[in-house]
């Protein structure tokens, strides 16, 4: 993994912005752009590159998400290795076209001629108050696009390595960071270039009284849950998806398979989110060793409410995650 | 195309002037409130008070002068910088405080009132303007749909969509895009070749007009006309209000980032404020008595709009899964249940 | 459900069109525009209603998706019924953010104060050799947007009583059309006004060896297999959802508890479609019942695809689900 | 703006002419190889050995005389319209065919051919155009892009949004709009309310030229300068060729339904072809033993091009799950393995 072994401790903002800073630096093909990019981004993931590597390879576009992508595919299907930046993930809208309709099916259109090796960067989820919309999580929708990617790392360390395999990939890669650990964790990062390969979910924490299924932001949720139900003697497994396209199930069949048990969680709106197609893989490959019935903790019936005072009660925590668990252990 | 404008940076006024002293003191006072509340405002988003705010300081007149243009029965479809544009549309101070602090009772206008919500997805709201100009026609009614937009925001594809369908629906819609330099941190030059955003109105064949968006006469009468045309049926109009952003993008934005200090030190002398006062003073209907009478009218205006919007009920966990259905969906109402016993 | 008797054979064409005379007839806030809609539209399913309704109500839009929906909202929030129609559902792409940031978010945002009565028809699905992107089935995408109906009818007498239901609905209904079904089917409908409840899912055929459960255009393919197994004694429960959103759960798990077997087919790409919404309730409430795994019978990974002869292997058909039936009664 | 010609309905030819008599000799050569494919395809079509075919009877000029003004190592970034402009970059014939007939076999071009497939979501390809023309930029290359839409896909927020990239990068694209009276059923004046598309361009500070489209010599002329400007640096162009679409919108539709059927008879005096042909003859480097032969020659090579498609292998049911992603997923292996069983 790690062909650089020295580490520095970084918030998951600063191990993005190294591991743009190392694919820029090595490979010219890779251009960074997007809306006030230039300056460092509203979040500061970008902060100092464009000084670092001039204005011709990191710069800001104009105010059109479609345009950002439609541009990036176009730069890539003749030959470079675009990284666009998506505001906010809940800004993506406008450019649903695009995503839909060109970045995972040029390949399969073309039989291979042409591809779209780009990677598109945003920020998601809540937790932080930010005004309407900047908090949503459409990464369900992202999934249905065939031929796309969709990584959502869990700390710095592994947000470093999985960005680079991000760019270095062949195909287009969606890579969400959740806002809410942008900078409330610090941990070691490697230095210079390493990558961590995609489409492999992981054990975050081993357990055997069930598993608790999750990614991005909500990892913490689920390994704070770990330890208070570690407390009471109840070992949870965690897996962190990491790449949730394609969907590494056969490492959630395993733990599954083990624990008897399962709970899905995500912050998006549980109909139709991503651990949707968690479940019913799980009720299609493992029925069998289920104990329980497979729960989801997730967003309400709702969009994720713009009012900041209650907002908190919309984003599971792990209260709400170790009543499930209460639940599928009762069963 | 020079913008157009009325009032001189000194205070100077054109002849002919197309406002009368009242409507100019009128004018003054509505750009003295927008003042006051966008200043405190800022105050008490720093107390934790607000949740996140945009200021639109230095923007009041290009905001204030659209709104007056329009009668009652007209709407009004905003973006986020717009609250200016709302209050004098007559969204009560305590409502906009109340919205502004993200409390669920800011977010239900009174239900006589045709303000639309702030719009954050930037450049949706320019079609619903267009829908919301054409419904009228249906009903027998002749409202105007006046709707905001940013430089910035020009570059959506909905900006374009809009103006077409405008424009071939003649839909009595005005748009006024308040160019003000910047989009978060990227200046007007990097966003657009040509900046001026009002030569695009001929390629949709509907009359384009830039104006200083910091004289409230020019601002007033450019979307006066613009507003008697659409009412006439003669269709939509794209105004280009040359204005300045002269605080942050938002309260959580830096621009020592990605501007000097003194970016906007030029701009002081073309505060729409004491501008008009200046010429508010020229035309001998103004004077320091008046002045200080009115600040302390707002003030209190504000303080009433505190202490009203701190007495609003506390938001309950329940509401979040409140009106998304006219009727609430069983998953709704159970969570609904859950919520309310917390 | 009907004030009016008489019946005549329509196609599903003819049905819809039917249903957009009497809303364009009985409610003068009812207006229906969309690409090419004032000659008929391409499927001719507006045939005649420009003529007898006026230009002013019935009319053609410019070429923007975007703008077709965004338009409609405004008229909704101004006290309009508009009845859109996107083309093809594979072409809504563009209108996505009017859909996920607004459709459905106006009355949760304004707390009641604005609502979008709108509706939004789309041909969508595949069968009948339409060019790339036309044979889209996108609907798992519209279930994401809290606040937004999705409601796609089986057959014309259903198609015509919903779709008045839709549009007298206070809320944004998407419909759907399946496009193999437009002229397939001849059946009675009946003439005038009624409307079917919505957010009801319906026994189509029922049985007690395993439930499929379906919607749309798969429900004919359903119903074929029902009756191929029939001849072999097993009775299958045929369960046409019709509303996907709010999705009518009850109704599903009850057959699933009666049957203990369930398959869920729909045309859509097998990941993330809205069967696996479906196959993640039923691991989740009324995962004892089960006496063998949630199959599901649905699109491959892969975009439905633009290659003529071979795609009919992508769409189910009854082949394939009596595969997936012989499995769950082999478990 | 009125549209540029340099060869009159009859033939006659402006003095000066841009073309020499050889580019014009080979102009008609692609203009009439375009003309032959497009009815033959049609009746392949008719025949059902193609799939829903586009047809641009009448737009043979506009879109050949773009064509030919790229050199080699240019790219082009066609809609569904533009078989006319892919053969004249290099597509073959048989290649082209398998397209229409929705062949896997068809839709991989050579590598080396620097041509995009149609494109059916309407707009998207701009933005496409945009990139690929910047890309070239930073590999030392100095190819353009030259990409088409239709009037009715203007009203698409791609278009404005390639424009405004394209402005603001200066990339090096050329955009052709055809204008040919129709998106499907709805003609112009339903789309926008100013038809010269052209006009549009000075919006976003770039060129815009507005071309007689049924001439290629003002084509091939006017994309040639544009194409000399963004490979000099000079940023991009929009030109819009004026040309009226004769057929069906595609071998699905019936124009019956919404025009009448004289509603083209103004266009057989315009024809580019015929056009041409007296152009060359005026020239005196045209006669019908040329004719004879040219049209010999191509009958011979769409006869070809018939067979060598119709000899492509059967298309193979687990080609669906093929080329999704770089390295197949256990899903999509489990497809293959399924489907290859069939
Ligand atoms: C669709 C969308 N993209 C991005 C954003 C984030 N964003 C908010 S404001 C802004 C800049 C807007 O600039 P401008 O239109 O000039 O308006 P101003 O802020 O100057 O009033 C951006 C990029 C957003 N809210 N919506
Ligand atoms: C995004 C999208 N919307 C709708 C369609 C359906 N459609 C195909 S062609 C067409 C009309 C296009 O007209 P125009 O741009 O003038 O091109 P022309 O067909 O005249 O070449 C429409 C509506 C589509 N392919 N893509
Ligand atoms: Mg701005
Ligand atoms: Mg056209």
């Amino acid at each position: 993994m790690a062909d650089a072994p020295d580490t520095r401790p970084m918030t998951l903002v600063q191990a993005v912005n190294d591991a743009l800073d190392v694919a820029l630096s090595q490979d010219p093909r890779v251009l960074l752009f997007g809306e006030d990019v230039g300056m460092g981004g509203v979040f500061r993931v970008s902060d100092g590159l464009q000084g670092k590597h001039g204005e011709a390879r990191v710069f800001d576009t104009p105010l059109a998400e479609a345009g950002i992508v439609g541009y990036g595919i176009g730069l890539a299907l003749a030959g470079m290795r675009p990284v666009a930046e998506i505001q906010f993930a809940g800004f993506l809208y406008p450019a649903l076209d695009q995503v839909l309709s060109h970045l995972g099916r040029y390949r399969h259109r073309t039989r291979g001629r042409f591809t779209v090796p780009m990677v598109i960067r945003a920020p998601y989820g809540g937790g932080v108050h930010t005004p309407e919309q900047h908090a949503d999580s459409p990464e369900a929708v992202l999934t249905q696009a065939p031929g796309v990617k969709v990584v959502i790392p869990s700390d710095p360390m592994r947000a470093k390595g999985l960005l680079l395999a991000a760019i270095e990939d062949p195909d287009p890669v969606f890579f969400l960071e959740a806002i809410k650990l942008y900078r409330s964790v610090k941990a070691e990062v490697p230095s210079g270039h390493y990558t961590l390969e995609l489409g492999r979910a992981r054990v975050a924490r081993a357990g055997d009284a069930a598993t608790l299924v999750t990614y991005g932001g909500m990892v913490e949720v689920c390994l704070k849950a770990a330890e208070v139900a570690a407390r009471e003697g109840v070992e949870l497994e965690v897996i962190d998806l990491e790449t949730l396209a394609p969907f590494d199930a056969a490492t959630v069949m395993a733990s599954v398979e083990k624990t008897g048990r399962a709970v899905v969680v995500y912050e998006a709106r549980k109909i139709g989110g991503f651990g949707a197609e968690v479940a019913a893989r799980i009720a299609e490959e493992t029925v069998w060793s289920l104990q329980a019935p497979v729960l989801r903790v997730a967003g309400w019936d709702a969009p994720y409410p713009p009012f900041s005072a209650i907002e908190h009660h919309y984003r599971p925590d792990a209260r709400r995650v170790l009543e499930a668990v209460r639940k599928v252990l009762a069963a | 195309m020079e913008p157009l404008r009325f009032i001189a940076e000194d205070g100077a006024r054109a002849d002919p002037f197309p406002l009368s002293p009242e409507e100019l003191t009128r004018g003054y006072r509505e750009v003295v409130r927008a003042r006051v509340f966008d200043e405190r405002a800022l105050t008490l988003q720093r107390q934790g008070k607000l949740s996140v705010y945009p200021p639109y300081k230095g923007q009041e007149a290009a905001q204030v002068g659209a709104a007056l243009a329009l009668d009652p029965g007209d709407w009004l479809v905003p973006s986020y910088r717009e609250t200016a544009a709302a209050l004098a549309c007559g969204l009560s101070m305590s409502q906009a405080i109340l919205y502004w602090r993200a409390d669920p009772a800011g977010w239900r206008y009174p239900d006589d009132l045709r303000v639309l919500p702030f719009y954050i997805p930037i450049a949706t709201q320019l079609l619903h303007a267009v829908g919301v100009a054409s419904a009228g026609r249906y009903q027998g009614e002749d409202w105007v749909a006046l709707t905001f937009i940013g430089d910035g925001g020009s570059s959506e594809g909905d900006f374009h969509e809009a103006l077409n369908f405008a424009a071939v629906f003649q839909a009595p819609m005005v748009m006024v895009v308040q160019n003000n330099g910047w989009a978060i941190s990227v200046p007007t030059e990097k966003q657009m070749r040509n900046p001026r955003i009002a030569d695009r109105a001929a390629g949709y064949g509907i009359p384009g007009v830039v104006v200083d968006g910091n004289d409230l006469a020019a601002v007033w009468h450019v979307t006066r006309e613009a507003v008697a045309r659409a009412r006439a049926g003669e269709g939509p109009t794209l105004i280009e209000a040359v204005t300045y952003r002269v605080g942050p993008h938002t309260s959580s934005d830096d621009p020592g980032r990605y501007r000097s200090a003194d970016a906007g030190a030029a701009w002081l002398a073309r505060d729409p404020v004491s501008r008009l006062r200046a010429a508010l003073e020229g035309l001998g209907v103004w004077d320091d008595a008046r002045e200080e009478a009115l600040r302390a009218e707002i003030a209190e205006e504000f303080a009433a709009a505190v202490r009203e919007a701190d007495a609003a009920p506390e938001p309950e966990p329940q509401q979040i899964v409140e009106q998304v259905f006219e009727t609430m969906t069983p998953d709704a109402r159970a969570a609904w249940e859950v919520l309310r016993r917390g």
